[in-house]
């Protein structure tokens, strides 16, 4: 019988994650695959683990998770490997031993310190800035938030990072906090949006209020919500691995492993046409970030 | 004694955080940001004056975030497949008023209980738009935006549509028989019915009104900005439900108005932006929200209980 | 309440809407049973039909199902309790912050988070007795403010993880067969329905829901009856905190969000009235089931799960149910009043 | 046809008009008839369908059969609002007010014409509020809400309301139930002032004193069925009785057996700011009934409640068998032996969706169930003991509260408050609303009630009910105890100490 593959992303309402599925079908009707994209509409632990039984109820061959929690989701999987079910991680690991490869598009570390070098860059190095994050307890978002404020410590003492404001994933809210925090911080040079809705909300914020290239916008989002705004140059760049490439190789890796052709120990992995990618231990590096500005944004259309 | 202490309290409050804001962070008052604030609210005070009405008639609508993000959502499509604007503002108030209807037919009609059967539709209109629209933004037309118009005057139009509505509730709830009816039945439908009121309609009217008021709210949200997402409007149920309450109108029906759940709109929406300018960290708002609603209502309590002693 | 009054009282207690609701849950139990079990691709039998899926409901469940249990009695009294959900996150926090800054011992800790369940079920008791306020509001705003706590003790951040596995014995393991929360819930159950149902502050919660100035006439201690259910329902919420962190492994500011919701849709599936006084914890036990039952049996069938929409499905059938369930239990009264306001002519 | 004598058609007839609630046949096949400017009217024991009759002509209920004809139409399908626009107003035995909306918005809400998109002119509302609470007699601000009116408050604001309708057809239920008899003197002028303008009047009332002195006619109704209309001029109090009861009743008042006792209970400087009880000062002893008199809100129902816990008292002594005691809530009161029949029986006397076993042993529960565990075996045969001796017109102790007429209902409330064998009963209003054979029922149970030794405290604004019933009768003006006058006191003593006309001798 056809394979089939099973991905779940941390919500499946996201653009980001929408994006992925792209590529991730795009890559399954290559190799022929049935593939099932489900997950919570919401971000949650708990229903992520719902979703993981129904899989293995079906008995589908890989299951590929974006876990919302590494300890919440890990029961589960491991759950499904006892079943003969391989499982591969992507975009967010789980535990090591509840898969067999995490595909790795940017270590966090990697997100925070390109966000915050791209902030630098165009502040100068020095002022205000202020980001909106999706909710305050997303376990992503205080990682990245972490590793920021690790990179300003140590490398932009001159910044100021003023407020952390939560726009519940929600582009309007997003809007008002941006408006609320340019009001209260009139020096404010830049927001930093981590979280795909926040992009546009804080750009239309800025447009509106008259701003545009007084207070720079940049943040984590998709090339097609943030379109229109990077060419009126209100927002000045936004950050993002190419997310497609990130379904397709997840796809295309699970496929591999489902076939038994992608064992523990390789160091390279070739998918598709998207070439090979080096394999650091466990992981599948996807490569760096990439940033969408005016000039190149055009070229991608998820 | 005095019969609008509530309204008063909460407009209080709202002084005094105003005052505040004036003393401690006076760049609250830029008219740019400020005028920007109302516009975004002018949407939930639309449909803040229809969960009035509501309340006021002794039901309650939990449905409307739910509501408002398949008006938002139906009218963004419609307008991306290149409805004028003026086409796509009755459509969203007709999508409105029909999920309205429904509710109204189910409560009015059958007589089940409004929160529950609005716990039902909410939970059922959210997850249709979620298995229809798998939660992707929808990108709306350029003339779309400010109704066409540049965007001081889209947002005093916004603004201006805001607090007409708001005055044509508060005449009509004060003035208008219909809007007295509409107390009559909140205080008591048997009595209404006696008196020759039709109360099951007044209750039908009601809910078909909100529901053209959240469409018609939806198509103001809609044309602040260029893209439209599914997820618009969750959680507006409970903001306006608890502007509508610490305004004064009492949950059990019958009492209150819409000026004093205009000024608990304006208290609730103004504690994030003044969170910020005092530059507050963000995990503090939600408990402060929850602190400033219930001080509303206990003031109010300690009052009614100074005054009434152990009268029941 | 379907019966008439001259039928005899076993056929009255037969045709009651607990019975009906059984009934709907034995159905939909067994189509899930035969539609929902199969030998899936891999050779494994799997499905609704499994023991182990079983469990898994019922470990799932659990949760909810206390919430709606404590809910029950609040109903009774035509109060309501939103803040349910939110005292369960902020009840899970305090736990992890006592025992993983307090340095407490898990018994410890988990007996004071059950103060403090107790204690915020005391804050709602205490402003809707003391002050004469609606329970709707009381405990909208408590709803944030117990969520903002938790937000606010951990600033957002911190998850507490790593509980020893003596404490996740509670909510991943089985004991004498069934998962060990089960017997929690079990226990609740009973205790709960012992309460409701065969003593006098059962009753009294009952007379208050149908008229609290009649039993305060009566002679009923209102005050304190109400504040019961209250603070019951808070030290409930901090049980099911437990389980849930528990189950989960870890305790975190956003636990049990949206759980008042479904819980409310149990408690008045299960036919207990939202205006007060009428309903069984009987009921909200088969309500919980047949909740549970749906969302679960929908995700075994394999249609579904190739729809790739199994939670908006069941959420959409979840809504249908309550609203087809509230016009079954209505129809009578309906017939009632129509009989009452028309010409039989 | 048949040919009676040449008056002029009715202004409504009933023609075999029955009603069915589920199992109950309240109504099976009454005929009935109002001329213009009569008063007709209605009499008949608890239960025997009077309310439900009118509810009929107002449109409130449908009728299961029969036939409605106003002013020579045949009507199917009546409604409140139709029967309005006939010219039917009604009082209603239980107010139909607005609680939360003021005296003369519901003034408004009845008299207005309809019209949705009307404009209200709130001052010609409040100045026409005015007008007709004057002319009946209310010293009522047209700007108070409805809900801190007292009962008889809200009764003279139906009142006012359905003589302000203008209508050819007016439906009064009981309306002096609750009123003394200053408001009773003015209702009924407004009543003979409407009866002169030409206006129909249908009058339900216990009290047949009231008949003889206001009505024209009368029919009587018994089981839901009419067993005759007749002139008042041609029948006698004893007829009418035994017309409505099928059998002679005694309508004495059973004599006192009071001798004396130990002083139960005592007030001393009793002051309760929050209800306006004020200085009060009293001593009820086993075995008395101390009558209670006073005009409308004299505050004899403020006093009850501030002795039950209700709203306690912030000055002065209340003790019992000589100990002092301060119940702070019911519960309190009722564990110190007091037990109160409230006025209100529908809101505060029974649970109405509760069956009559339940609300008969809902204060008795540490009692009856020492553990807090139901036994409901006891519980019913306690019900069923307490059903037979008071003679409760129901189905079983399982049919619910509201199922049962005002007497009745009131019946199961007095069985409440018996169950708790008390010391010291308040009763406010206990034969309000019920028919005479109940009531002498009712004044016998109390006369035997006290002569077991239990303190009698008896709020009424019967006045023939106080002065029969009374060993002493003390009477209140505005929260005060204004004066305490033996039992064998004529009514104009009373009415001038209520009046506040009384001298000091008048005292001694
Ligand atoms: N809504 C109802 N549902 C069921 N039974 C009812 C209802 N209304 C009245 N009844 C029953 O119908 C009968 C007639 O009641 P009704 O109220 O007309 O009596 P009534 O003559 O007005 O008595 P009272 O003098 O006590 O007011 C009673 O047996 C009563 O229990
Ligand atoms: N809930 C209330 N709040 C404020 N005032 C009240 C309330 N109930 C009654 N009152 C006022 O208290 C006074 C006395 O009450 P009430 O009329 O009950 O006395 P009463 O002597 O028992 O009269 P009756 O027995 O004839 O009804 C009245 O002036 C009334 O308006
Ligand atoms: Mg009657
Ligand atoms: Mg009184």
């Amino acid at each position: 019988a056809k394979l089939m593959i099973a991905m779940m992303p941390k919500s499946k309402g996201n653009a980001y994650f929408i994006s992925c599925k792209h590529g991730a079908d795009r890559a399954a009707k290559e190799l022929g695959f049935e593939l099932l994209f489900d997950g919570p509409t919401d971000s949650n632990a708990a229903k992520q683990n719902e979703i993981v039984e129904n899989w293995i109820t079906l008995g589908v061959d890989v299951i590929t998770v974006a876990a919302e929690n590494k300890q919440g989701i890990s029961t589960a999987l491991r759950k499904a490997q006892k079943q003969g079910i391989k499982v591969i991680t992507f975009d967010a690991d789980a535990l090591p031993d509840a898969r067999s490869f995490f595909v790795n598009q940017a270590t966090p570390q990697g997100i925070a310190s390109g966000l915050m070098d791209e902030a630098a860059r165009l502040c100068g190095a020095e002022g205000e800035f202020a980001i909106i994050s999706a909710t305050l307890t997303a376990g992503n978002q205080r990682e990245w938030l972490k590793y920021i404020d690790e990179r300003l410590a140590e490398k932009y003492p001159k910044m100021k990072l003023v407020a952390v404001r939560p726009c519940d994933d929600l582009k309007d809210k997003a809007q008002s906090e941006a408006t609320a925090l340019m009001s209260a911080n009139p020096r404010l040079k830049l927001l930093m949006a981590i979280c795909s809705p926040g992009v546009p909300g804080a750009a239309e914020a800025v447009k509106q209020a008259g701003k545009t290239g007084q207070v720079k916008v940049i943040g984590l989002g998709l090339p097609s919500e943030n379109r229109r705004y990077v060419h009126e140059g209100v927002t000045d760049s936004v950050m993002l691995w190419k997310t497609e490439d990130l379904g397709y190789l997840t796809i295309y890796a699970a496929a591999a492993v489902a076939r038994d052709e992608l064992k523990p120990g390789a160091t390279s992995f070739k998918a598709g046409s998207l070439g090979t990618f080096e394999i650091k231990g466990d992981n599948i590096l996807l490569g760096q970030p990439f940033i969408f500005n005016r000039s190149n944004i055009d070229q991608f259309d998820f | 004694m005095n019969r609008y202490f509530r309204e008063i309290s909460v407009t209080v409050a709202l002084g005094l955080v105003l005052l505040v804001m004036a003393a401690c962070a006076p760049s609250f008052y830029q008219a740019q940001p400020l005028l920007s604030l109302i516009t975004r609210e002018a949407p939930t005070l639309v449909v803040m004056c229809g969960m009035a009405l509501i309340i006021i008639s002794r039901q309650i609508d939990i449905s409307v975030g739910s509501q408002f993000s398949v008006c938002s959502i139906g009218a963004g499509l419609l307008a991306a497949r290149g409805w004028p604007l003026v086409a796509v503002l009755p459509a969203a108030m007709m999508m409105g008023a029909g999920l309205g209807a429904f509710n109204g037919w189910l409560i009015a009609g059958l007589r089940l209980p409004s929160i529950v059967v609005t716990l039902a539709t909410m939970v059922m209109l959210r997850q249709g738009l979620n298995l229809l629209q798998q939660g992707a933004f929808v990108n709306l037309p350029d003339n779309v935006q400010w109704f066409g118009l540049s965007q001081t005057t889209g947002q005093w139009t916004l603004v201006g549509t805001a607090l007409s509505l708001l005055l044509g509730c508060g005449f009509f709830m004060r003035h208008v028989a219909a809007g007295r009816w509409v107390y009559a039945v909140g205080t008591d439908a048997e009595a209404a019915r006696l008196a020759g009121i039709r109360p099951q309609w007044v209750t039908f009217l009601v809910f078909v009104f909100v529901g053209a008021l959240t469409g018609l709210a939806a198509t103001m949200n809609l044309v602040q900005s260029p893209q439209i997402q599914p997820l618009v409007g969750s959680g507006l149920e409970l903001k306006v439900i608890a502007a509508v309450v610490v305004g004064g109108v009492a949950i059990s029906g019958g009492r209150g108005n819409v000026w004093g759940a205009f000024a608990g709109l304006l208290l609730l929406a103004c504690v994030s932006p003044a969170l910020t300018h005092l530059h507050v960290e963000a995990y503090w708002e939600k408990a402060i929200q929850g602190m400033i609603i219930l001080l509303a209502v206990v003031a109010d309590g300690l009052r009614q209980r100074g005054l009434k002693g152990g009268h029941g | 309440m379907i019966a008439a009054k001259n039928q005899p009282s076993w056929l009255r207690s037969l045709l009651c809407y607990e019975t009906l609701l059984l009934a709907v849950l034995v159905i939909e139990w067994l189509i899930f049973y035969h539609y929902g079990t199969s030998t899936n691709r891999r050779g494994h039998l799997v499905g609704f039909g499994t023991l182990d899926r079983q469990f898994d409901i019922l470990r799932h469940s659990c949760e909810i199902g206390l919430l709606a249990l404590a809910l029950t009695p609040v109903i009774l009294t035509a109060g309501i309790d939103l803040s349910v959900g939110s005292l369960l996150g902020l009840c899970a926090i305090v736990f992890g912050k006592l025992w993983h800054d307090g340095g407490l011992s898990i018994p410890v800790a988990a007996a004071l988070t059950l103060v403090v369940g107790a204690m915020g079920g005391g804050l709602n008791a205490g402003l809707i007795t003391a002050l004469r306020l609606p329970p709707l509001i009381v405990t909208l705003g408590t709803y944030s403010l117990f969520r903002g706590l938790a937000e606010a003790i951990t600033q957002g951040a911190v998850t507490y993880t790593d509980f020893p596995s003596g404490f996740l014995f509670l909510g991943q393991e089985r004991w004498n067969g069934l998962p060990m929360q089960a017997w929690l819930f079990l226990l609740m159950t009973v205790l709960v329905w012992i309460l409701v149902h065969r003593t006098t502050w059962g009753r009294s919660f009952r007379v208050i829901g149908f008229s609290p100035e009649g039993a305060r006439y009566a002679g009923l201690p209102v005050e304190r009856r109400v504040s019961i259910v209250y603070i019951l329902a808070g030290i409930i919420a901090a049980l099911a905190a437990l389980i849930y962190t528990a189950r989960l492994g870890q305790a975190k500011a956003d636990a049990g969000t949206g759980y008042e919701l479904f819980a409310i849709t149990a408690v008045v599936l299960g036919g207990t009235s939202i205006f007060g006084g009428r309903g069984s914890v009987t009921g909200t036990l088969l309500g919980v089931a047949a909740i549970a039952v749906l969302k679960n049996g929908l995700a075994c069938l394999p249609v579904v799960i190739r729809l790739n929409a199994a939670e908006e499905i069941s959420g959409l059938l979840t809504g249908a149910l309550l609203l087809v369930a509230l016009t079954g239990n209505a129809i009578p009264t309906f017939l009632k009043y129509l009989r009452a306001h028309r010409p039989a002519r | 046809m048949l040919s009676g004598p040449p008056t002029p058609p009715p202004l409504l007839t009933l023609r075999r008009a029955a009603k069915n609630f589920g199992g109950v046949r309240a109504l099976r096949g009454v005929d009935f008839d109002l001329q213009a400017g009569e008063v007709h009217a209605l009499l008949g024991e608890n239960g025997a369908g009077k309310s439900t009759l009118i509810k009929i002509i107002t449109g409130a209920h449908q009728p299961d059969a029969g036939e409605i004809i106003v002013a020579g139409r045949s009507l199917t399908g009546l409604t409140p609002s139709l029967a309005q626009q006939l010219g039917i107003a009604c009082i209603y035995q239980q107010p139909a007010l607005f609680p939360d909306l003021t005296v003369a918005e519901n003034i408004g809400l009845r008299l207005e014409p309809a019209g949705s998109m009307r404009r209200i002119n709130w001052s010609l509302r409040r100045q026409r509020a005015q007008e007709l609470l004057t002319r009946v007699g209310a010293d009522l601000s047209p700007e108070a809400e409805v809900r801190t009116l007292s009962m008889p408050e809200q009764q003279l604001v139906e009142i006012a309301c359905a003589v302000g309708a203008g209508a050819r057809i007016v439906v009064m239920d009981e309306p002096t139930a609750s009123l003394t008899s200053r408001e009773q003197d003015r209702l009924f002028t407004v009543v003979r002032e409407l009866r002169s303008s030409g206006v129909g009047i249908i009058y339900i009332s216990h009290r047949l004193d009231e008949i003889f002195a206001l009505a024209d006619r009368v029919t009587v109704l018994r089981d839901g069925e009419s067993v005759g209309t007749h002139a008042v001029r041609a029948i006698t109090h004893a007829g009418l009785i035994k017309l409505m009861v099928g059998r002679e009743v005694d309508q004495l008042y059973p004599p006192t057996e009071f001798t004396g006792g130990e002083i139960v209970l005592e007030l001393r400087d009793v002051d309760c700011a929050a209800s306006g009880v004020n200085h009060v000062n009293l001593a009820v002893r086993a075995g008395e009934i101390f009558g209670l008199a006073g005009l409308v809100g004299a505050g004899r129902t403020e006093l009850a409640r501030v002795l039950f816990g209700l709203t306690p008292a912030d000055r002065g002594e209340i003790l019992i068998q000589g100990r002092p005691i301060a119940p702070r809530s019911p519960a309190a009161a009722v564990a110190l032996g007091l037990a109160y029949v409230p006025e209100d029986r529908r809101r505060h006397g029974v649970v109405l969706e509760l069956p009559i076993d339940q609300n008969i042993t809902m204060a008795i529960h540490p009692r009856l169930f020492p553990n807090a565990w139901l036994k409901l075996g006891a519980e019913q045969k306690l019900a069923l003991d307490f059903i037979r001796d008071l003679a409760v017109k129901c189905a079983g102790p399982q049919a619910l509260g509201g199922s049962l007429s005002g007497g009745n209902q009131q019946k199961v409330s007095l069985a409440r408050w018996l169950a708790t064998q008390p010391k010291i009963l308040i009763l406010d209003e206990p034969t309000q609303g019920v028919d005479v054979g109940a009531k002498s029922e009712i004044h016998r149970i109390i006369r035997q009630l006290a002569k077991a030794g239990l303190a009698v405290i008896m709020i009424s604004s019967d006045l023939p009910e106080i002065l029969g019933m009374s060993d002493r009768i003390g009477v209140m003006r505005g929260g005060k105890l204004t004066a305490i006058l033996p039992g064998q006191s004529d009514a104009h003593a009373v009415m001038a100490a209520a009046l506040g006309q009384e001298s000091e001798k008048g005292a001694a």
